[in-house]
């Protein structure tokens, strides 16, 4: 109850930010509608938004689901095999400069027009920050416990599983927490390499049709989605690493106790 | 005086006229400096004209009756394609031989707003509606998915370039064009401009110099070729020499001229389709300028 | 192990042979030549900083450098040695009896709950095995740390100042512990505190100088515990002080 | 000499590998050209590929600079005020999920066809791991150097600048490589904004004229640019960090000392 | 303050009333009353576990809980309490001398350099000052939090086992260091080391139970520092020990 209230008085205030600029500024309508007009869209259109929207978060689901993992699985290998080091690193680097349009037709190629294409776009987008914050704390890992580890005899993976992933599990969520929050725009550029459904859809057709008013409806829908992922992931990793210290678990800027 | 003129797309022989007055110095002589831009988006130029960030956009007449549809304070000032080049493409070799064969088949689009539009008239007269075929939104890869196999007809090609593309990598193409499968035609490529500024005079002096720029193209059209060119060094290949000797012919040959039952008859079929709410008069999309 | 006196394999002598270490250049030790006896409870002590920790780091196979650590038996040693260090490297995300089972997990072993129960009883850690380590006082972390090494069950044991944050009456029952629990095997300890040294070592080695050396190595001659208040006890207390205090040339 | 025998030896593999995928599959030219195709467009479009890529690492240089001192201020901000971290995150968060085409014209009306309107979209996509991950880092501050700074009576930006900011350097390093990974893509998207020029346009227009083998080698070209850009970050933050631990720095996964 | 007896602000007493702490609804500290004279040296002792270093972060203002921390002279506290906390909490990023100068630092001031250095040079760290803690041994890094705690120079002074992981013979010269330079401040410190106590403080209080109160408060009649060796001290380390053992009930 008491956070509902909260988010709803924080909508109410950004809302009311964008209407005061759409007010002040005089911003033609076809650029910027102010939100009056977007809500009355929204209403009007929300079974359609709606619909879409089920298709865009199947995909930010699965997206974020295989990034997390394919995320996870190449910083486990990068870190601990040399050659994958060398060879795989700056395959994934490269693999980020790759614009949408230029991997679109391979994408169709390989998957088809189905889901699956745009979830691979949108993997492409979210695993790369969860690689590298993973890596960063597999790296980082404390070269006491490592030692530690050493004259208890732990194998190879051991020492991975039971130490340096454990400890790296902090960084990894940072990676989720940017992970989370572009999952929803990995989405629609998913949604560009060919689709007839979900949110980035309706909003490349409403923009081609002039309809501004609705496509500013579906990116309010789509924003608002987004900060409700992102605020589930956060909740989710702070009780999933307890041991971890958190100045925000008091809500306070710095901690009173 | 200086001018912005925001382009359609990239840039491409469809703009030979501009580059070629530009060569020509035509623009000049009449006093005007004229920059072009190219965007990435095609649907951003009228938004900008008509939010007075520049004075003209390359649009399109259909798009035009959607923006004045919406409010967007636009018109057209004239005109530099004067035919539609949209067609529905299909391979040539492939098993579409007629619109009707596209029966429980897939027709890939680029979202531009009206192909549904374009494609449910075409369809309609072959007794075929859009529930009997398969809409793929195919973005960037137009050709790519048609010759790949992934579609079985593209809708929002255009014939003086996909079709060329096409033949160019060994996979020709049949076109069934728009307006002779029940669209009304209408001019491809318009110049708009902000509807409280077409009184502008540099507007007039500009389509002068386009008006004199396509004379000369017709008159001199290797000559041109290598103006535009010498502007556009990238565009030195196969695909822009051929898609140049296509375009040629249907340049307007009167840029200032405007056919004011085309925007009469392609108003109500758009309406009729039920992309807009109102069929205006021509006078509310185009002016003529005098 | 609660009895448990006879640790797996006999506990064997360690060889320690022209040993050298340096950091940045500066050698902390150099051409270190030392034998431990097997099944004795060798004592280090030294000035801080003098490199106490580092030599039982090398033993432990953690520092690279010339020279080599052998057993006396001739087999490898490593899988033979539990190393205590000087800070308690408790993982924070595990429970204290997590921590303690750390060993047995690390290779893939199930560790006996029973076991870790009362590993963790005898070192007073019984009402806090579902603890975290942010969750513990300082001892109680030294002594977590305690009851692992103990758990390793190892011929050779190393451990760096392991009672120096406990209380003189845990401090006394955990060296007791320790007396029964490591009887056997070959132990090497740091400390800090020559009474600890005196009490509990088969042998007393104080190194000073830079590189470090030993400038004093004593085998007290009567049975070990010994009490703190005995000639012998004071005798050796005044001997190590003074060799503590020894700032010897390299 | 060595890392760079190494990195060339690295990257006659993955050309090599990719070489074989094309001829193995027999996958058609104007989907995916083979490297060698797309290395005589490179050599005999070089001139132009490097005249826009000019442009573009332009833009990258910018919006990395750009989006990192926005990141670590809007991280700086949202950690020490209540107040901003209510109405600053969930705009920061949605900010992610605005799309190119809905912001190009806003951009274009507020900064102007120049460089700068695409820098801004290209620093709105960089910014993001910058914040969250510098966010995370402020954070998860050690609460026993909080304590200690309090007892010696250090004012809220002494504790933050001289506490919480060097204990975050090591999750901001981390934040700063997945940017770097971005800036690339960053800066190609930006050009979607009022663009005629840089390594993005001119791939764009390749496709769009099927000129693949013009688009591969410029994209080569980024994707190289890429790799380079991001292990220069890494080894400048590895210097910048000297008493992190890094099991990288032995360049070997374990460490053996 | 090379010499410094005096410490800026004369040194308050504290009045510790009705103070409780708990964790996760265990009561530590429990309506707890204590009045410590002001410039004398107060010696906590306890079991580990019990609750000393609770109280004493508690006094440092750093734990909230019911009943409050005075100073007799009426004065807020902020501001006059120099904390040294049981691990060392140096900061990795910086050198051993800007640790040291870390208390001027957060408070914008302009640490003088020649003093940090005669800091260093008197817990024997001159050589170290530009190394980073993690090339420091344990007790290297135990006396740069010292010299740390020193330099803050507060009427009121609390320390956590300030001397544990030194070795026996700069233990003493860091105890007449300490004797020194705090003379005249408030001090509340903690050990484990009843003989440390005994040459130390003008009054011993061992806690224990749990909540933890006070089951010896004596002050030594002699004056310190105080050999261990004296009648009084053997008296004394009996009573201690015999205190640290009291299983008191709540
Ligand atoms: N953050 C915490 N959460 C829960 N329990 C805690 C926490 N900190 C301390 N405790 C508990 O409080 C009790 C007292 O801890 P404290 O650190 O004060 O002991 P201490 O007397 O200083 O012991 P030591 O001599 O071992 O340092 C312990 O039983 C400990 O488990
Ligand atoms: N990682 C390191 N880098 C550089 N110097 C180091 C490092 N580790 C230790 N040293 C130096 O090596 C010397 C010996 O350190 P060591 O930890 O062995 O001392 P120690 O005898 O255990 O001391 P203490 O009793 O204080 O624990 C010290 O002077 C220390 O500064
Ligand atoms: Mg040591
Ligand atoms: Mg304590």
């Amino acid at each position: 109850m008491k956070p509902l209230a909260s988010g709803l008085l924080t909508l109410a205030v950004l809302v009311a930010a964008w209407a005061l600029y759409v007010d002040l500024s005089g911003i033609e309508p076809f650029l910027l509608p102010g939100p009056l007009r977007v809500m009355e869209t929204l209403v009007a259109r929300h079974a359609l938004i709606l619909e879409h929207l089920g298709t865009t978060a199947l995909e930010i689901v699965l997206g974020l689901l295989l990034g997390t993992a394919i995320g996870c699985a190449s910083a486990l290998l990068v870190h601990s095999m040399p050659l994958v080091r060398r060879f795989g690193l700056p395959v994934l680097i490269a693999s980020q400069a790759l614009p949408v349009f230029a991997l679109a037709p391979l994408l169709v190629l390989w998957l088809g027009y189905g889901i699956w294409s745009k979830v691979a776009m949108a993997t492409l987008i979210i695993f790369f920050p969860v690689t590298t914050a993973f890596l960063d704390g597999l790296r980082r890992t404390d070269p006491g416990w490592i030692e530690l580890a050493r004259t208890m005899d732990a194998g190879r993976l051991a020492l991975i599983w039971r130490i340096r992933i454990p400890a790296a599990l902090p960084a990894l969520g940072s990676g989720l927490r940017v992970a989370a929050g572009v999952a929803p725009i990995g989405a629609v550029v998913g949604e560009w390499v060919g689709s007839s459904a979900g949110l980035g859809y309706l909003m490349l057709h409403a923009n081609a049709r002039m309809q501004i008013d609705l496509m500013f409806a579906a990116l309010f829908v789509l924003a608002l989605f987004a900060v409700l992922l992102w605020l589930a992931v956060d909740r989710l990793l702070r009780l999933a690493l307890p041991w971890q210290p958190d100045s925000f678990a008091s809500d306070q800027g710095e901690p009173k106790r | 005086q200086k001018m912005t003129v925001l382009l359609d797309w990239f840039v491409n022989p469809d703009h030979g006229p501009l580059y070629v007055a530009q060569a020509l110095g035509e623009f000049e002589k009449r006093g005007l400096e004229v920059e072009f831009i190219a965007p990435a988006d095609p649907n951003d130029p009228p938004k900008l004209v008509a939010a007075k960030q520049a004075e003209i956009a390359i649009s399109y007449q259909p798009q035009l009756h959607l923006q004045v549809d919406r409010g967007l304070p636009l018109r057209r000032i004239g005109t530099l394609v004067a035919t539609p080049l949209n067609a529905l493409v299909v391979l040539a070799d492939g098993p579409v031989e007629s619109i009707a064969d596209l029966k429980g088949r897939k027709v890939g689009f680029s979202v531009g707003g009206f192909e549904d539009a374009m494609l449910s008239a075409m369809l309609a007269r072959h007794g075929l509606t859009m529930d009997d075929i398969e809409l793929v939104n195919v973005n960037f890869s137009l050709s790519p998915s048609l010759i790949s196999g992934q579609v079985d007809a593209v809708i929002g090609a255009f014939r003086n370039f996909e079709l060329n593309q096409m033949d160019i990598v060994g996979r020709p193409g049949r076109a069934f064009y728009v307006e002779a499968e029940g669209v009304p035609a209408y001019d491809e490529l318009i110049l708009v401009a902000h509807k409280d500024t077409v009184d502008d005079p540099r507007y007039l002096a500009f389509l002068d110099a386009i008006e004199a720029a396509v004379q000369y193209m017709v008159n001199e059209p290797e000559k041109a070729w290598a103006l535009f060119l010498q502007q556009n060094p990238d565009l030195d290949d196969e695909l822009n020499r051929r898609a140049w000797a296509d375009t040629l012919p249907r340049f307007a040959l009167r840029p200032r001229a405007l056919d004011r039952r085309r925007y009469d008859e392609f108003a109500k079929f758009l309406k009729h389709q039920g992309l807009i709410g109102e069929a205006e008069p021509a006078e509310a999309y185009a002016v003529e300028l005098r | 192990m609660a009895s448990g006196q006879t640790p797996r394999g006999a506990a064997p002598g360690l060889a320690i042979r022209d040993v050298g270490v340096a950091y940045g250049g500066r050698p902390i030790l150099d051409r270190l030549d030392l034998d431990l006896t097997g099944a004795e409870t060798t004592v280090l002590l030294g000035m801080s900083g003098v490199g106490k920790s580092t030599l039982l780091r090398r033993i432990a196979g953690l520092l690279d450098g010339p020279g080599a650590i052998l057993a006396h038996d001739g087999q490898p040693l490593a899988g033979r040695i539990a190393f205590m260090a000087q800070s308690d490297l408790l993982l924070p995300w595990l429970t204290v009896a997590g921590n303690v089972a750390l060993g047995h997990r690390l290779r893939g072993a199930h560790p006996d709950p029973g076991r870790i129960g009362e590993m963790l009883a005898t070192v007073g850690l019984a009402d806090a095995a579902a603890k975290r380590p942010a969750q513990l006082s300082g001892g109680m972390r030294q002594r977590a740390a305690l009851a692992r090494t103990l758990m390793e069950d190892r011929p050779v044991v190393l451990m760096d100042e392991p009672y120096s944050a406990v209380d003189a009456l845990t401090r006394l029952r955990l060296q007791d512990l320790g007396l029964r629990l490591l009887a056997g095997r070959t132990v090497v300890m740091v400390t800090h505190e020559p009474f600890e040294a005196i009490r509990l070592a088969d042998r007393i080695v104080v190194l000073a100088g830079a590189p470090a050396r030993p400038v004093l190595d004593i085998r007290p001659e009567s049975g070990k515990p010994r009490a703190p208040d005995s000639v012998e006890a004071q005798t050796l207390w005044r001997r190590i002080v003074e060799a503590l205090g020894v700032e010897q040339a390299a």
